[in-house]
């Protein structure tokens, strides 16, 4: 830590309090202990990097994990399954709004995580599905929930088709921003097509799905739907990660051209990936109407969209287990730390800038780190 | 390292659930739900003073059967999801009663959760009639309805004002849109209705809309909604030469919508219930709640009320069970700050006197 | 009736444009679209609304002439909001220079998150008015009303958008931001120092920003935390609609857009006013994304 | 009698805003010739492989493979009608293992559809197997098949070159486009190179090489075409070429006898 360097970092900090002033007041030497925090941190994540022990630590850690997958899926699998049996009905409600965000994550997962393509109005599909099944089920009773989910997943799909056909030909900053307009265009148009979506009102009265005679009332019948569902969901985009689809998907995400030089018509692996996406979050919309029970369109905002791109960034890009993890984290911890519910967006909001600056690839690591720790461990001493 | 976390987390989680929650029976919990954060916190805060005092009071003589009472805040941030999530964490905490949900939106989802679980609840100022339309034994509201109230504003508007021409402006939410539709139906024949607009909540630039109404040269302006684009809607009103009166309802009725509109709001118009400064039986409510809050808020009587009734429905009751409390708040012949209290077969309160306030010299008084 | 839609499109059409300047600059010299600016924006409004409600404890000269006093105003605001800039490059985009696209784009919206929340808890979630200072009274001239707040905002957003096509045109540093755009890496070979370039850009588009906020703020009179994203999202729209990375295209499509809207909403319904502005920037993106001035390039995928 | 023609160009023309990068070039390539394409830098040589390719549509002229016109194709259509090219600056897909970037160059080739992957159905799995097995032969052909799990990023330059080549052969090409195989690379890698080439030929396969090491291009091409300015200015085989005056200017400047 040479002056130089010192004196640099010293008015790089002065001026940031400078300008905390005008807003913080008194309260701006509150700031002070979040600078050291961060300054701290910043050293403490360098000496972590260079670390032999901390390294060895983390490469053990992660190869044990990889090497015996198949338990460490049961073992969580278990636990989920128990979860409703010990917990309270208020628990049970946040763990199943815990796996309906976990569907969504690893939906927008196929998208951001495979292909590299940022999609900010993610919302609009869910809102796609939940209005689907209440209008069929609910507003004009046309059809049982059995037939109104995979429509709200179809429904959504239809909508991922006729935005991803003129978006997906653009750059990436482009696309993302028309998919931000796309998600609020859906919701003016929720809020006003009164005679549909019963406008501001929403929908009343959607009622929960039955086998035959047995509704699933009680939240822990529910919730052991819903979890079904995500295995169904996370099962499938596994598979289709580790097959020619999921090679073609990172392919075009590591480098276009090369991909398009060997035979792949990157167009429509870009569309596929995206009404995939958009599938899934019309099936996690469905589910989250019958959940409800009632939906408005204050459910569906911007910062939804954000929430689940949050869990995707902060669990590992490209990482199924990450956004389930990312999931847990954003919807689980901010229920227990309901008095700081007030500084609950702050976080997420540096959570996001912190990992994209020092841990791009996530808190489960994307695909590629685990891969590369194998390889070195191939290699032998 | 990273798969064991999960695990570690959800066992967390899995072992601070099961530890029962308190001890059973030696406090009775009554449940206050609404906005404590977020841009309408103040609404809120007010509800929450309410019901505060309430309990104070019910403590000082020695709380309802014996036990003392415990309130049970919960912040729905305005927002459908976090009501559900607060109506099912009083359902967990063993909360025998509710004062809430402000707007309807949280309200109508919540009262399903209460209603599964047999939990009376009693809204301050949800206005929506849809609330009570659900056929729920359980919910009930002190304030008055949209239909009420668009009523008492059209009875005003054709009665009193003689207008001819109407315009109409909504925010487009629940509450908003539901009171302009009720205004419409009960003008009757005689009055035009020349503009049906809506507006996006939340933006800043109405001069489009006010520019169309003024256009329409209409004798008085209706607006469904909040005091935060009423103030804006009246200030652009007048700004691009508009003449004629605003009226509203009691979501305009707040020194803020002073501030926003300024100058302009001079001569605005909005239905709201009895001046609670002025009614005899507030007068104890007003002391007391200035002394410990500062001024009551337009909804503090309302929850102050409505806590009272849940309390005194558990003392006719003799049990804090929820199956036993509701028929009693049914049933219940209340006197109290808002004056005289029935419910009907809906839940809904039998008479609630809408009456119509006026700005003037920058403050809010009671037409005669 | 069609020239007050036409006035009250104008004066919005201002601060659009004012904001649209900072999202073609830096696009500009760094192909990347500031999600953040929007709230560089709001932060400009707040600063604006603190400054003024601090005119009883000003010196009595500036206290006295009105003009006088909300030049300082505006000069003060622009300043801070500058620095602002410079920060929010240096933490959030700085580090990710070479990252693949998507890094510093979640980066951006993180940081627009965060300030967002900052001053909200800050400075509280309600409205915040502002005080009533300059004349509301409406003056009007042939079925035409407007407000000396109306006009002194149409101008003063024409002075500013002349004094940078002046900076940007005329003076060194102009230069040096131009051809960092047209070639950054040519650029460095010449020796301009690129990343001192990159904060001036920042900086140039937060002041520009900043006055938009205190004018947005007088007008309405009333602020809140939220204003950035829904502005910034039509000022992005206005600055493609314009042809991103082309300065008077930002200023063009920046009334354009405001005219559009004003008009939408008076003619047709003002319930669907938002998604106008949606509809032209998803049609912009997909059949012209060079916008209206902008140069053909490969900015297809 | 000769070869018949497998991929000609006629009067091809490329231009980028008034720079002319190919001008009017006609060329045909011989089934299951070697050929080699030369010239000084900036020649066009890349522009060729990239208009033939359809990665950058020629502006005019005609480009056809077995006698029918491919000249709008895009570049993935290109490919899957049998055309495999490698790179110049090398594009190697870094976060994938080696197999898995020799697999994506069996793409094309393969016949399970998303049911069979989802279910993992015998199709699928037979599928992936033949395809798996396929693309570690090509991998032992370039000689990478013993470090085929690891990651691309940890290639040396030369292996890249190697990658990129087994990825092409993995499309079964009639038709393989080779720019600049052993720039950078030293004599014994460039031998190995031209063994691999030799090889590929005896597979069926036509093979153009852009190239600026003359002993590549003088020890195995069939035929030779210079390129200077963006036009053809020579044509031969590789004594003929070496001794034609036209090239020497183009490469020497001019007013040097030819080297010996």
């Amino acid at each position: 830590m040479n002056a130089r360097n010192l004196r640099h970092d010293l008015f790089f900090y002065l001026g940031i309090l400078l300008i905390c002033v005008p807003f913080l007041k008194i309260h701006t030497l509150y700031v002070l202990p979040v600078f050291l925090g961060a300054w701290g941190l910043r050293r403490f994540a360098d000496f972590a990097g260079e670390n032999r022990l901390m390294v060895t630590l983390r490469e053990r850690t992660v190869n044990s994990v990889l090497a015996h997958r198949r338990v460490t899926v049961g073992l969580i699998l278990a636990v989920a399954l128990l979860i409703p049996l010990g917990a309270s009905d208020y628990l049970i409600e946040v763990f199943t709004s815990v796996i309906l965000y976990a569907i969504l994550a690893t939906a927008l997962n196929i998208t951001v995580g495979l292909t590299g393509v940022l999609v900010l109005g993610f919302i609009g599909f869910y809102a796609v599905g939940a209005y689907t099944t209440g209008i069929l089920t609910a507003k004009f009773a046309l059809c049982g929930f059995w037939i109104a989910l995979p429509l709200s997943g179809l429904a959504a799909m239809l909508c991922g088709i006729l935005l991803g056909i003129p978006a997906l030909r653009l750059r990436g900053d482009y696309l993302a921003v028309v998919t931000l307009g796309f998600g609020e265009i859906i919701r003016i148009f929720l809020t006003n097509l009164n005679g549909l979506t019963g406008g501001p009102n929403g929908i009343l009265g959607i009622k929960r799905p039955s086998f035959g005679l047995f509704t699933l009332d009680h939240p822990r019948d529910f919730y052991w739907f819903a979890l079904a569902v995500l295995s169904l969901v996370i099962l499938i985009v596994a598979r289709l990660v580790d097959s020619r689809y999921g090679r073609a998907w990172i392919a075009i995400r590591e480098n276009e051209m090369a991909a398009g030089a060997l035979g792949i018509n990157v167009f429509r692996k870009h569309l596929l990936s995206f009404s995939l996406s958009a599938f899934f979050g019309g099936i996690a919309g469905s589910l989250f109407a019958v959940k409800q029970g009632f939906i408005s369109p204050d459910s569906f905002t911007f910062y939804e969209s954000v929430l689940i791109l949050c869990m995707v960034v902060l669990g590992g890009i490209g990482n199924v287990a990450g956004s389930v993890t990312g999931a847990l984290l954003l919807i689980a911890a901010p229920e227990f730390l309901r008095e700081f519910s007030l500084y609950r967006m702050l976080v997420f909001g540096a959570v996001m800038i912190a990992f994209m600056v020092f841990r791009p690839s996530g808190l489960l690591g994307s695909r590629v780190i685990a891969q590369e720790i194998k390889d070195r461990a191939d290699d032998g001493p | 390292m990273k798969k064991l976390l999960v695990v570690g987390l959800v066992g967390l989680a899995m072992v601070a659930c099961t530890k029962k929650e308190g001890q059973e029976g030696a406090v009775i919990k009554i449940g206050a739900a609404g906005q404590l954060t977020g841009p309408e916190a103040v609404f809120g805060s007010d509800m929450l003073n309410g019901v505060k005092l309430a309990v104070e009071e019910w403590n000082a003589k020695g709380g309802v059967l014996g036990k003392k009472i415990e309130l049970v805040p919960g912040d729905d941030q305005a927002e459908p999801r976090q009501a559900v999530a607060v109506a099912n964490k009083f359902v967990t905490e063993g909360v025998v009663g509710v004062v809430g949900h402000f707007n309807s939106s949280c309200s109508i989802p919540a009262s399903e959760v209460y209603h599964k679980a047999g939990i009376p609840q009693i809204s301050q100022a949800c206005t929506n009639p849809k609330l009570t339309d659900q056929g729920f034994d359980n919910v009930f509201r002190v304030c008055g309805l949209d239909d009420q109230q668009g009523k008492a504003a059209a009875d005003f508007a054709v009665q009193k004002l003689k207008v001819k021409r109407v315009a109409i402006i909504h925010d487009k939410t629940t509450y908003g849109q539901g009171f302009a539709e009720e205004f419409k139906k009960n003008l009757g024949t005689g009055v035009e209705v020349v503009a049906f607009e809506g507006i996006a909540k939340g933006e800043k630039d109405y001069s489009p809309v006010v520019t169309k109404i003024k256009s329409a040269n209409p004798d008085l302006v209706f607006f469904g909604g909040i005091f935060t684009e009423g103030g804006l809607l009246i200030r652009q009103y007048k700004a691009v030469g508009g003449t004629a009166p605003f009226i509203g309802g009691d979501g305009i009725m707040s020194e803020e919508l002073l501030k926003i509109g300024g100058p302009a709001t001079e001569g605005t118009y909005a239905t709201f219930g009895p001046d609670t400064k002025e009614i005899p039986s507030a007068k104890g409510f007003n002391e007391n709640y200035r002394k410990k809050y500062g001024e009551p808020g337009v909804y503090s009587v309302y929850a102050y009320d409505a806590a009272n009734i849940i309390l005194q429905s558990i003392q006719k009751a003799g049990a804090a069970d929820g199956k036993k409390i509701t028929p009693e708040i049914r049933a219940i012949d209340y006197n109290g700050a808002l004056g005289h209290i029935q419910f009907d077969a809906k839940g809904d309160v039998k008479e609630s006197p809408y009456v119509v306030w006026k700005v003037e010299n920058n403050k809010f008084k009671q037409v005669k | 009736m069609f020239l007050q839609h036409l006035l009250n499109g104008i004066t919005i059409g201002g601060s659009y444009a004012l904001i649209a300047l900072g999202y073609t600059l830096v696009y500009g010299v760094l192909k990347l679209i500031n999600f953040a600016h929007g709230e560089i924006y709001m932060i400009g409004a707040y600063l604006g609304f603190i400054l003024i409600s601090l005119l009883p404890a000003m010196p009595p000269f500036l206290q006295g002439s009105l003009p006088l006093f909300l030049l300082v105003v505006f000069g003060i605001a622009a300043m801070i909001c500058s620095l602002y800039g410079f920060y929010l490059e240096k933490i959030c985009y700085r580090p990710l220079r070479g990252a693949p696209k998507l890094t510093p784009l979640i980066s951006a919206l993180g940081a627009s998150i965060f300030l967002q929340n900052f001053v909200m808890i800050s400075m509280g979630a309600k409205d915040r008015i502002f005080p009533q200072t300059i004349g509301m009274r409406a003056i009007s001239l042939g079925g035409v009303s407007f407000t000396p707040l109306q006009l002194t905002i149409i101008f003063s957003s024409i002075a500013l958008m002349a004094l940078l096509y002046w900076f940007i045109n005329r003076t060194r540093l102009g230069t040096a931001i131009r051809a960092t755009s047209t070639d950054p890496f040519m650029a460095a070979l010449v020796g301009i120092n690129v990343d001192t370039v990159i904060s001036v850009t920042f900086m140039a588009g937060s002041f520009l920003a900043a006055c938009a906020g205190v004018m947005i703020g007088l007008y309405y009179g009333s602020i809140n935390f939220t204003l950035g994203y829904l502005g910034g999202i039509k000022a992005f729209t206005a600055a493609v609609l314009g042809g991103i990375g082309n300065v008077p295209g930002a200023m063009v499509g920046g009334f354009l857009l405001g005219i559009i809207e004003a008009l939408g909403a008076g003619y047709f319904s003002s319930e669907y006013k938002d998604v106008y502005a949606f509809f032209i920037l998803i049609a912009v993106l997909v059949f012209r994304p060079a916008g209206l001035l902008g140069k053909r390039s490969d900015e297809r995928a | 009698m000769t070869a018949p023609d497998i991929l000609t160009t006629e009067a091809l023309s490329v231009t980028f805003g008034g720079v002319r990068a190919l001008a009017g070039v006609s060329l045909a390539v011989r089934e299951r010739e070697i050929l080699s394409i030369i010239g000084p830098n900036g020649a066009g040589k890349t522009t060729l492989f990239n208009a033939v390719t359809g990665t950058c549509p020629p502006t005019s002229g005609r480009v056809r493979l077995h006698g029918r016109d491919i000249t709008a194709k895009t570049p993935d259509e290109v490919a899957r009608l049998g055309v495999a090219r490698s790179f110049q600056n090398l594009k190697p897909f870094a976060e994938m293992t080696l197999l898995e970037n020799v697999l994506i160059g069996r793409e094309i080739h393969m016949t399970s559809g998303m049911a069979a992957a989802i279910l993992r159905l015998p199709l699928f799995r037979e599928d992936e197997a033949r395809q798996k097995r396929r693309a570690r032969e090509l991998l032992a052909f370039v000689g990478l098949e013993q470090r085929r799990d690891h990651l691309a990023r940890n290639l040396t330059y030369g292996e890249r070159k190697m990658l990129e080549i087994a990825r092409a052969l993995a499309l079964e090409p009639s038709v393989l486009l080779l720019d600049e195989p052993v720039a950078g690379m030293n004599p014994t890698e460039t031998g190995f190179v031209m063994e691999l080439v030799k090889n590929i030929r005896e597979q069926g396969i036509t093979v153009v090489i852009i190239e600026h090491d003359m002993k590549m291009v003088m020890g195995i091409s069939d035929r030779i075409y210079v390129l200077d300015h963006g036009e053809l200015i020579a044509e031969g085989l590789p004594h003929e070429v070496r001794a034609n005056r036209a090239v020497i200017e183009a490469y020497l400047g001019g007013g040097h006898a030819p080297a010996h």
